[in-house]
């Protein structure tokens, strides 16, 4: 039997490395794909307490759900503004997305 | 036993036997490259400019709609298998929650995004 | 419990004893006769792709009104045999600037996604993969992998007639997918469970194809385009874009992209014969043998398949917009409509004689087409109007 | 079945809602599609009711085919539906006129979605309102009607739209001011809205108790009032009668068709379903003040009517007339409770609101006709069409002489009915009331003589202005409309049957 | 070592180099068909956890739909696909720093909780977890709100998007 | 099939046909007209059959035909309706079957059938005449199918009046009829005058039908039921004699008998109501006969006797009847001596008898007033009819001549008629003959005189002498009319061209001829000088059987019948003498200016009701209640709302909430948000970057310092 532990560690190191893609790529796209991955690992963790909770409450797979339409939702948005900004600005670097600044 | 364990078998050796096909080939067929035959195929005519053109936004969209639904579907499954138990409460539920995506896709169309020009 | 009434399991049973005795792990030796059960069932498959080929060839002769192959064997049933062994020893091409890794992992998924679909099928009560709850969701799953498959032939190639192609396709397959999935909802609402076998099963009083006429049109409509098949092979127009995502590949890589598309059809037509015209089911023959009921299902589905040829071979290739028109603007608002009428005409009907259940449901749906048919026709009217109306202008120029 | 049985005024109540949602996402361009979709969803409401008519019971006391569900719990109120004969009727009444309405407004060109949205809202309020048993939610319906029709007169509206929909709406919602006042009060004091609980409590009230620490007498008299005035603006009655010529005639001819045939009964409804039965003492200290302003609307109904000059306005006031012979029938049903006198004129009263929101409609409609043709609502210009118009001149007779009350047409029988019920407590009102309708007669036969008779009127008969005869979809307009003022004027009995066993249950 | 815990092991080690993978190499195509490898090995480990709905949805959406998403909006954003320049950015240490912080911050929560251990009960035979789900998903007094606000979420990402992506010329 | 269903058939077959005609057949003339006299045709054998099943029954009196339906609820109980023959329907059921169909077929003729249609004929206004083979014919009217759609709606309602079994259907035909002469009258729509004159007597007896219907609520809550034979039950008129009204101390049936009466003075046109019968004319001539003589005014009479044992139970009430009757019977004899166009001599000859009828009834008798209505009707529709083929003849002579300035109503265009049209004439002369109380041979004469009996052995000297006067006059101005019309010479061109009519319209003048002399025989008094008893006065038998209490014959006397005698040929022969040889108008001695202006009772009217009517409407009621109070006073609501809405606005609104409040509040926040903008670098990996540190650094510190 795996133990609740290795999926929790196994979540773990996913989202950390979601989270290492998210801080360091410079590309915005590959930002979001760390974003997927973090979500991913956040859905691991629903599932996985899932199976070793009380099974019969469906609350973690309904989560897990919902976090698929959110993320379904993150992408085609985040990936929408994308392709916008590239359209006005030619360039997906995200360090050079600055007209925000002061 | 995981009934999921039958599914990956299947997926290996359905992975294993086009695999096996090809390497069949790689052994028997004759292996003579050259630049002319490697180059890209383009109607018979010198190759011209990049092979990565650039593309139409529809493509985005198409794919960003039929996201939408997809998910819808995914969520509209369980709905769907529980439904011959459920009252009539469930299926205005369902009926509500289809009919806000389907305003997505009226917008979509009014506001001629799915037209491909 | 013999052989007749339940093959595999006998003969599991048979060969776990075999393989127990030979001292190897029982859970091993399950997966290992399982595994070998899985080759079994997948390569008669690839012979019946082959068979495939024959038929495909034979009856697109006969409506093109020619006799086909008939040199090779009788009625040239070797031909397909001489076939592979031309695309076996075929040199092998990968093309300059080629993204290998993808290149050659297109094809081999390709292949994979048709193959595991099988995983699923019901093609006896007791012949089947596995008997999978979310049996209909993993179709979609399967056709996920082939539709990355494609992308991968297409972005790999290094071509862009290639990725373009794939592209276009891709759109296609994506689009289509969306009545598909809602058509897939019809026989779970009927069945109350995506489980194929259950499916089968409670289609005993009536076929679906009776009850959601409509939905059985959308979902072989869905079908062919997701099979990119004519009237919705635009992806491979050869006329335009030359041969679609595959025009890179040769030999036995294009072999496998052939014989997958061949494959996936038949595939589709027999989860069509299961979705609506009860599988397996012909009147109670099934219960008989296993092996009559996998050869009902064999028929079905290849009637299944004949259909899709049929539609290929009579219909003209449709321009891209005004399929994912067609897609987008009809079929999909459609089947969402279908949709909500079968789930509110379930609920209303539930209860009532079957006989009542059954011409509701036959009646909404063939007033809902015929509703939607005139829609579509008024504003195609208009539409047509509008362009006609235009026209004297256009002459006005010459 | 079950679920229909179950659910069937919910389902009347929520189809043209449903429809109209639905319609809203039809192209707005398609207008033949949004009008044959909106007459076929006001079709199914039609059916239902018609399904609902046969299901009913008439000899079973009480309210049939209830419905109740969980509302606004903090407050006690409950969604709560049912029909009685009374408010049947009215729902056949609008299921039927929303069809008809909707299909003279086939030639709406301007705005079309949203007009035929508004219509089917309209329907959805006007229902509302004869089915709900529990007050709160009979006055959100109340209120609810209000807003599509005066989106429709500000609309699609003839000149004057604009003062003449501020008037209607501002009159009839300060009107209501009161009502909800009263509904407020009776809803704290017993912790319900539900109808069949307040009629037994607050009667059952100790009238020698104080309550919100005035004597149960006085505030009875203070709600009582409250009440009626609501409703008297919405009958109207004399002298709260000036929105209705001004809304009628700037509404849009369909408007003016369900303004006329349903809205006006909805204050009549009032009477009946809250007045009479919540206040039985009042009603009968105070019934010579109501019956005083029944005939003052009969007679100055019928003068207004005949001093105009303003086809549509003539038809409009001839309403104010004929529904002033409701509240004479109400008040004197008020004043002799309990006696066949209060039954037949109850009986009488809602037949009247049967038989006026069938002629009126129908009338409002061939004015709509005509103006639709001449561009001109001022009779002096019209003159002698008859011979243009042979059917449209039949059509009008005919629906003229219903309105008017000739015997053997349904307005008849409602008439007398009423007559007859306020004779024996109400002589000198009842005698004075024939003066209205004496004028009754003039008027219509005003309207008759300026538009069919004469010598023909000849910028009509030629060219652009030439007058066509009204064609198929109008006659079919009309003739749902005719068959059931004949049929009610010979064979009352099937309408009459309902209404009066329910009248009897209750008074 | 059962083999179950094997398989574990084996599809956990796939997914982790998958997303690393993801997140390091440089062209962005690959990094977009590495995610493809990590998505579906995590579809893996929840058909492992007996979650087979929700593996299959994993599939459905992620590869079948987000991905393709992820690839087009690449091929719509590059003018050369080839393009294997320096992907990170400047502050890289110290983003590995917060991820590293973050992994062992993690890691030492974990190790002070003393349920990690429970075994997984037993799913009873007559579970169905999809049938659960659905009555769950429409039930007022469960999770109807989230149902519909999910259709509201959809309808919204997708006008947005639509309305962002989309501009007439 | 049995009496009582045959009853209530009577009345359908017009009704279809009205329907049958207005939806199906309009477009088709024969077979409208088809339609029409065949469904004449069928309820007058179906009266026929019923009246002579009636005759033969003994005692019929005592057991009519009846039936009864449940109508509509009326609380617990229901409204019944029903049929009822007894000898009075059955009588004028008789009476009532022949004219119409009389008229019927006479309309065929006097519309033209199988005419051309005319070139300038124009719907709503009488024909022109047509060219055909270039002679000017008659041609053919415009809205042919149309009148004889209005005429079966028209007898649908008189049958239905006859055989109803009570007062509210009784009512019901009443307005139909109503309705019908509005239709009718108003047939050639397109004039003017006919137009009026539609509305006026549409308007006038429906100030009548209104009080009637006041009375008919009345008699219902009295009496609990409108069943003339429940009402005529022994106990309930007893109840309603003793009930005060408390209505000039009349008691209830006083009061209810005089509001039906009301609707009697406008039926029947009796003064003051009697306005809209001489312009009623306007109508085609076969609406006159049917309208003023046949069939509606009789419904008022009828209605009178139906009721009269209600109406009889009060003697206060019988005295107006008597007085408006009497009146009435002499007023309009005096205009008619003074008319020329020759339908109105009838028309106010018509009012003059219907006075006679009710001036009978006023006395209490009761078969005399019966008897008079039956003869009348005959009579009187005989001469509208003959009038109407005067008329007719007189258009071939217009036509002839082309001169459309010409009246052909006018009896001073004609003259010598009697060999152009011979049918007409002796037709014409039977009628007037009978009108004027020609001794023995007419019917007009037994009526007449057995009025002048009744009133004279019950001693109402006063009615007596009235009528007798009045009946002086009748025979005067009818032989006035006769010897202007037919004898004599031609006095126009076109009097010398007319000829005689087609046999659709001369059958029913003899047909009705017929009647006009023996149904007189049917009433001879017992005790009449050597005629008496050679036929049984089978009349008064009849009749006198539907009352309970079974009247007495008048006893016979001399006087009154010397009286009739005299006024009779008196009168008849001062008409010829003095008209003898009478060219022009300004001959006519007797054309005094107040009465040829009908004693300025029009002009009355519309200075004293009709003109402040339409000016309280307008001025009073509308423009100043309505318009200048009610909405003026709607009005004041918005000045006044605004004003307040304004002092709040500018010494509440704008100093303190905006200018304090908001605005105070806004600037605070710009100033801080200007010290803020510095931290907005604009990248988003910093952003979350420090945000991160910030949670570890906040997430470390709350560890420390709360948990550890």
């Amino acid at each position: 039997m795996i133990p609740l532990s290795w999926y929790l560690f196994f979540s773990a190191a996913l989202f950390t490395i979601g989270l290492f893609g998210v801080l360091t790529r410079r590309n915005v796209i590959a930002i979001l794909l760390g974003i997927e991955l973090m979500l991913n690992a956040v859905n691991v963790n629903l599932v996985a307490f899932w199976r070793y909770g009380d099974v019969a409450a469906m609350t973690g797979q309904v989560f897990a759900i919902i976090v698929f339409a959110v993320a379904a939702a993150e992408v085609s948005a985040g990936l929408a503004l994308v392709i916008s900004v590239y359209r006005r600005s030619n360039t997906v670097v995200a360090e050079d997305l600055d007209l925000l600044k002061f | 036993m995981n009934e999921w364990l039958y599914v990956a078998l299947f997926m290996i050796v359905g992975a294993i036997i086009p695999i096996g096909a090809i390497l069949a080939g790689a052994i028997l067929s004759p292996k003579k490259p050259n630049p002319i035959k490697q180059s890209t195929y383009e109607c018979g005519i010198e190759p011209v400019g990049d092979a990565w053109v650039q593309f139409k936004v529809q493509y985005y969209i198409f794919a960003l709609v039929f996201l939408v639904f997809d998910v819808e579907a995914v969520f509209l499954f369980p709905w769907a298998v529980k439904l011959g138990q459920l009252g009539l409460y469930a299926v205005v539920e369902g009926i509500i929650f289809i009919s806000i995506l389907v305003v997505g896709l009226l917008y979509a169309w009014r506001k001629g995004m799915l037209e491909w020009s | 419990m013999d052989f007749l009434n339940d093959p595999l399991k006998v003969t599991a049973e048979w060969l776990e004893g075999i393989f127990g005795a030979w001292g190897m792990n029982a859970a091993f030796a399950h997966v290992l006769v399982v595994f070998l059960g899985v080759l079994l069932l997948l390569v008669l498959l690839m012979v019946v792709d082959i068979f495939l080929v024959w038929m495909e060839r034979k009856v697109v002769s006969r409506f093109q009104d020619r006799i086909g192959p008939n040199r090779v064997g009788p009625y040239g049933l070797i031909q397909p045999f001489a076939d592979i062994i031309k695309l076996v020893i075929k040199e092998d091409i990968t093309p300059n600037g080629a993204d290998r890794a993808l290149y050659n992992l297109a094809p081999i998924l390709s292949m994979m996604a048709v193959l595991m679909v099988w995983a699923v099928v019901p093609i006896a009560p007791v012949i089947l993969g596995t008997d999978l709850n979310v049996g209909v969701l993993f179709l979609i799953a399967a056709g996920a992998i082939g539709t990355l498959s494609i992308i991968m032939a297409g972005w790999g190639s290094n071509n862009k007639f290639a990725l373009i192609g794939g592209f276009r396709q891709v759109a296609v397959m994506v689009a289509f997918e969306v009545p598909m999935l809602t058509m897939l909802l019809i026989p779970t609402i009927f069945a109350g469970s995506m489980n194929m076998n259950a499916m089968i099963q409670a289609q005993d009083k009536i076929w679906y194809f009776v009850i959601s006429p409509l939905g059985a049109l959308i979902f072989l409509i869905a079908v062919i385009a997701e099979l990119g098949r004519a009237p919705f092979d635009l992806a491979e127009g050869e006329s335009e874009l030359v041969a679609g995502f595959n025009t890179e590949y040769s030999g036995m890589k294009f072999g496998m992209f052939y014989a997958g598309e061949l494959l996936h059809a038949m595939t589709f037509g027999g989860i069509w014969a299961i979705l609506f015209f009860g599988g397996y089911r012909f009147f109670g023959l099934e219960q008989v043998s296993p092996f009559l009921a996998a050869a009902i299902f064999l028929a079905k589905a290849l009637i299944g398949y004949w259909i899709i040829m049929w539609v290929k071979y009579t219909m003209v290739r449709i321009r891209i917009d005004q399929m994912l028109a067609f897609n987008w603007i009809f079929l999909t608002p459609l089947s969402f409509v279908l949709l909500m009428v079968t789930a509110l005409m379930n609920a209303l009907l539930r209860g009532t004689p079957s006989w009542v259940y059954g011409i509701g449901m036959f009646f909404s749906n063939v007033i809902l087409a015929w509703l939607a048919l005139e829609i579509a026709r008024s504003v195609s009217r208009k539409e047509r109007e509008k362009i006609e109306g235009a026209k004297p202008l256009a002459e006005a120029h010459h | 079945m079950e679920f229909l049985n179950n659910h069937l005024l919910s389902l009347i109540l929520f189809t043209p809602t449903i429809a109209a949602l639905i319609l809203l996402f039809l192209p707005s361009k398609e207008f033949a599609l949004l009008r044959w979709s909106a007459l076929s969803a006001s079709l199914i409401p039609l059916g239902l009711t018609i399904y609902l008519w046969n299901s009913f019971v008439p000899d079973q006391a009480g309210f049939q085919f209830q419905e109740s569900y969980l509302w606004y719990e903090a407050i006690h109120s409950t969604f709560h539906l049912g029909v009685d004969g009374i408010s049947l009727s009215m729902v056949l009444l609008t299921t039927l006129l929303t069809p008809l309405a909707l299909l003279a407004s086939f030639k709406i060109t301007d705005k079309v979605k949203a007009y035929f949205i508004l219509f089917l809202l309209l329907e959805t309020g006007m229902l509302g309102v004869f089915l709900a048993l529990d007050l709160l939610i009979f006055f959100v319906f109340w209120e609810i009607g209000l807003v599509p029709m005066y989106f429709l007169i500000n609309q699609w509206g003839s000149a004057n739209r604009e003062y003449a929909s501020l008037k209607f709406i501002i009159y009839t919602m300060g009107g209501s001011l009161g009502l909800l006042l009263g509904i407020q009060m009776l809803g704290v004091l017993f912790g319900t809205y539900d109808l069949l609980a307040l009629y037994q409590r607050w009667n059952a009230l100790d009238s020698g108790s104080l309550l919100l620490g005035l004597p149960v007498h006085t505030v009875k008299t203070i709600a009582f009032w409250a009440f009626v005035i609501a409703f008297a603006v919405k009958v109207p009655i004399w002298p709260f009668h000036t929105w209705l010529p001004d809304a009628h005639t700037e509404a849009p001819t369909a408007g003016s068709m369900l303004l006329a045939g349903v809205l006006l009964k909805l204050g009549a409804y009032g009477f009946i379903r809250l007045v009479l039965p919540f206040y039985p003492l009042e009603s009968k200290v105070f019934a010579g003040a109501l019956a005083f302003l029944a005939v003052a609307a009969i007679v100055f109904g019928a003068l207004s009517s005949y001093a105009q000059t303003d086809f549509k306005r003539l038809v409009a006031y001839s309403s104010v007339n004929h529904m002033g012979f409701v509240v004479l029938g109400v008040a004197a049903a008020g004043l002799s409770a309990g006696t066949t006198d209060a039954h037949l004129a109850l009986n009488g009263a809602v037949l009247q609101m049967f038989n006026h929101g069938l002629s009126s409609a129908g009338m409002f409609f061939l004015v709509g006709v005509i103006y639709e043709r001449t561009h001109t609502r001022n009779l002096n210009e019209y003159g002698g069409l008859f011979p243009l118009a042979p059917i449209y001149g039949g059509i009008l007779i005919f629906t003229s002489m219903a309105s008017l009350g000739l015997p053997g047409l349904n307005g008849f029988i409602s008439e007398f009915l009423i007559v007859r019920g306020s004779y024996p407590v109400l002589t000198g009102y009842t005698a004075i009331s024939m003066l209205g309708l004496f004028f009754t007669g003039a008027y219509i036969l005003k309207g008759l003589r300026d538009v069919l008779q004469g010598p023909l009127n000849e910028r009509w008969a030629h060219g652009e202005h030439k007058f066509t005869d009204v064609n198929l979809r109008e006659i079919l307009v009309m003739t749902p409309l005719m068959i059931l003022m004949l049929v009610i004027g010979v064979a009352p009995a099937w309408i009459l049957d309902v209404i009066n066993k329910a009248v009897v249950a209750l008074f | 070592m059962t083999p179950e815990k094997i398989i574990f092991l084996i599809v956990a080690g796939a997914t982790l180099v998958s997303a690393l993978m993801v997140v390091t190499t440089r062209n962005i195509v690959h990094a977009a068909f590495w995610l493809i490898a990590a998505l579906f090995g995590v579809a893996a480990i929840f058909a492992i956890l007996n979650a087979g709905f929700i593996a299959v949805v994993q599939v459905v959406v992620y590869i079948g739909a987000i991905a393709i998403l992820f690839i087009f909006a690449v091929m719509l954003t590059r003018k050369d696909l080839r393009d294997t320049s320096a992907q990170q950015n400047r502050n890289w240490q110290a983003g590995a720093l917060i991820a590293a912080l973050t992994f062992g911050g993690l890691a030492a929560l974990f190790q002070s909780w003393e349920k990690l251990s429970v075994a997984a009960p037993a799913i009873p035979s007559s579970f169905d977890a999809v049938a659960e789900l659905g009555s769950q998903l429409t039930s007022p007094s469960a999770y109807v709100l989230p149902f519909e606000v999910a259709s509201v979420l959809l309808l919204a990402a997708m006008i947005g998007a639509v309305y962002i992506a989309f501009t007439r010329k | 099939m049995t009496t009582e269903l045959l009853i209530w058939l009577i009345p359908l077959p017009p009704a279809l046909a009205f329907f049958l005609i207005t939806l199906v057949t309009n477009k088709n003339k024969a077979l409208s007209h088809s339609l029409a006299i065949g469904a004449a045709l069928l309820s007058w054998l179906a009266a026929m059959i019923v009246f002579f099943r009636a005759i033969r029954v003994e005692h019929f009196g005592e057991r009519p035909f009846a039936s009864s339906i449940n109508w509509f609820p009326t609380g617990a109980t229901w409204f019944k309706i029903g049929v009822l023959i007894d000898p009075l329907s059955a009588l004028v059921l008789f009476f009532v079957a022949w004219c119409v169909l009389m008229i019927f077929l006479y309309s065929v003729g006097y519309h033209n059938f199988g005419q051309p249609q005319g070139a300038h004929d124009r719907a709503g206004l009488p024909p022109h005449g047509a060219l055909q083979h270039g002679h000017a014919v008659p041609s053919v009217e415009p809205l042919y199918s149309r009148f004889f759609a209005f005429i079966s709606l028209f007898a649908f309602g008189m049958l239905t009046l006859v055989v109803s079994d009570n007062v509210l259907i009784m009512f019901v035909g009443w307005e139909i009829m109503g309705l019908c002469s509005y239709l009718l009258i108003g047939f050639w729509y397109g004039k003017d005058s006919a137009k009026n004159a539609a509305i006026k007597a549409f308007l006038t007896t429906r100030i009548g039908d209104v009080f009637m219907l006041l009375g008919i609520a009345y008699l219902y809550s009295a009496a609990q039921t409108l069943s003339f034979r429940e009402i005529f039950s022994e106990q309930v008129l007893h109840t309603l004699a003793i009930i005060p009204s408390g209505v000039f101390g009349l008691s209830a049936a006083g009061l209810i008998g005089l509001l039906l009466f009301i609707g009697t003075i406008g039926k029947s046109a009796q003064f003051p109501l009697h306005v809209w019968l001489p312009d009623a004319m306007e109508g085609p001539t076969p609406v006159s006969a049917m309208i003023h003589a046949a069939t509606m005014v009789s419904a008022g009479v009828y209605a009178v006797l139906r009721m009269f044992p209600l109406i009889s139970l009060d003697e206060k009430t019988m005295f107006i009847i008597a007085l408006i009757g009497g009146f009435t019977a002499l007023f309009a004899a005096t205009i008619a001596i003074a008319q020329n166009d020759i339908k109105r001599v009838l028309a106010y000859s018509t009012i003059s008898q219907l006075g006679f009828m009710i001036a009978a009834l006023g006395i209490g008798a009761y078969v005399a007033a019966a008897f008079h209505l039956v003869t009348h009707a005959f009579f009187k529709a005989l001469l509208f009819l003959g009038s109407g083929s005067v008329i007719h003849g007189m258009e071939h002579g217009v036509l002839h001549t082309n001169n459309h300035a010409l009246d052909p109503q006018d009896m001073f265009n004609m003259g010598g008629l009697k060999n152009k049209m011979p049918i007409t004439f002796w037709t014409f002369l039977i009628g007037g003959f009978a009108l004027s109380g020609f001794p023995l041979v007419t019917a007009g004469f037994w009526s007449k005189d057995e009025i002048f009996a009744e009133a004279w052995s019950r001693g109402h000297l006063i009615v007596f002498s009235v009528l007798a006067f009045a009946a002086f006059l009748t025979a005067f101005y009818t032989m006035r009319q006769i010897t202007l019309t037919f004898l004599g010479e031609a006095r126009t061109e076109e009097a010398k061209h007319a000829h005689e009519t087609r046999w659709t319209m001369t059958t029913p003048l003899i047909v009705l001829s017929v009647f006009a002399v023996t149904f007189g025989w049917l009433g001879i008094p017992e005790h009449f000088p050597l005629l008496g008893g050679i036929l049984p006065n089978w009349f008064h038998e009849f009749i006198g059987g539907t009352l309970a209490h079974h009247p007495e014959a008048a006893e016979f006397s001399p006087i009154p019948l010397i009286v009739s005698l005299i006024v009779a040929l008196g009168g008849l022969a001062l008409g010829y003498f003095a008209y003898r040889h009478v060219k022009t108008p300004q001959e006519d001695k007797l054309q005094l200016n107040f009465l040829k202006n009908k004693y300025y009772i029009d002009e009355l009217y519309e200075a004293v009701l009709i003109k402040p009517a339409n000016w309280l409407a307008e001025n009073i009621v509308y423009k100043l209640m309505d318009m200048t109070l009610i909405n003026g006073f709607l009005h004041l609501f918005g000045p006044s709302t605004k004003g307040v809405g304004s002092v709040i606005r500018n010494y509440f609104d704008i100093p303190i909430i905006n200018k304090f409040f908001g605005d105070g509040s806004a600037d605070l926040t710009y100033w801080f948000g200007g010290k803020l903008t510095r931290t907005q670098t604009g990248k988003i990996q910093q952003y979350l970057l420090y945000s991160l540190i910030a949670i570890f650094v906040i997430g470390g510190l709350a560890y420390w310092l709360l948990l550890a």
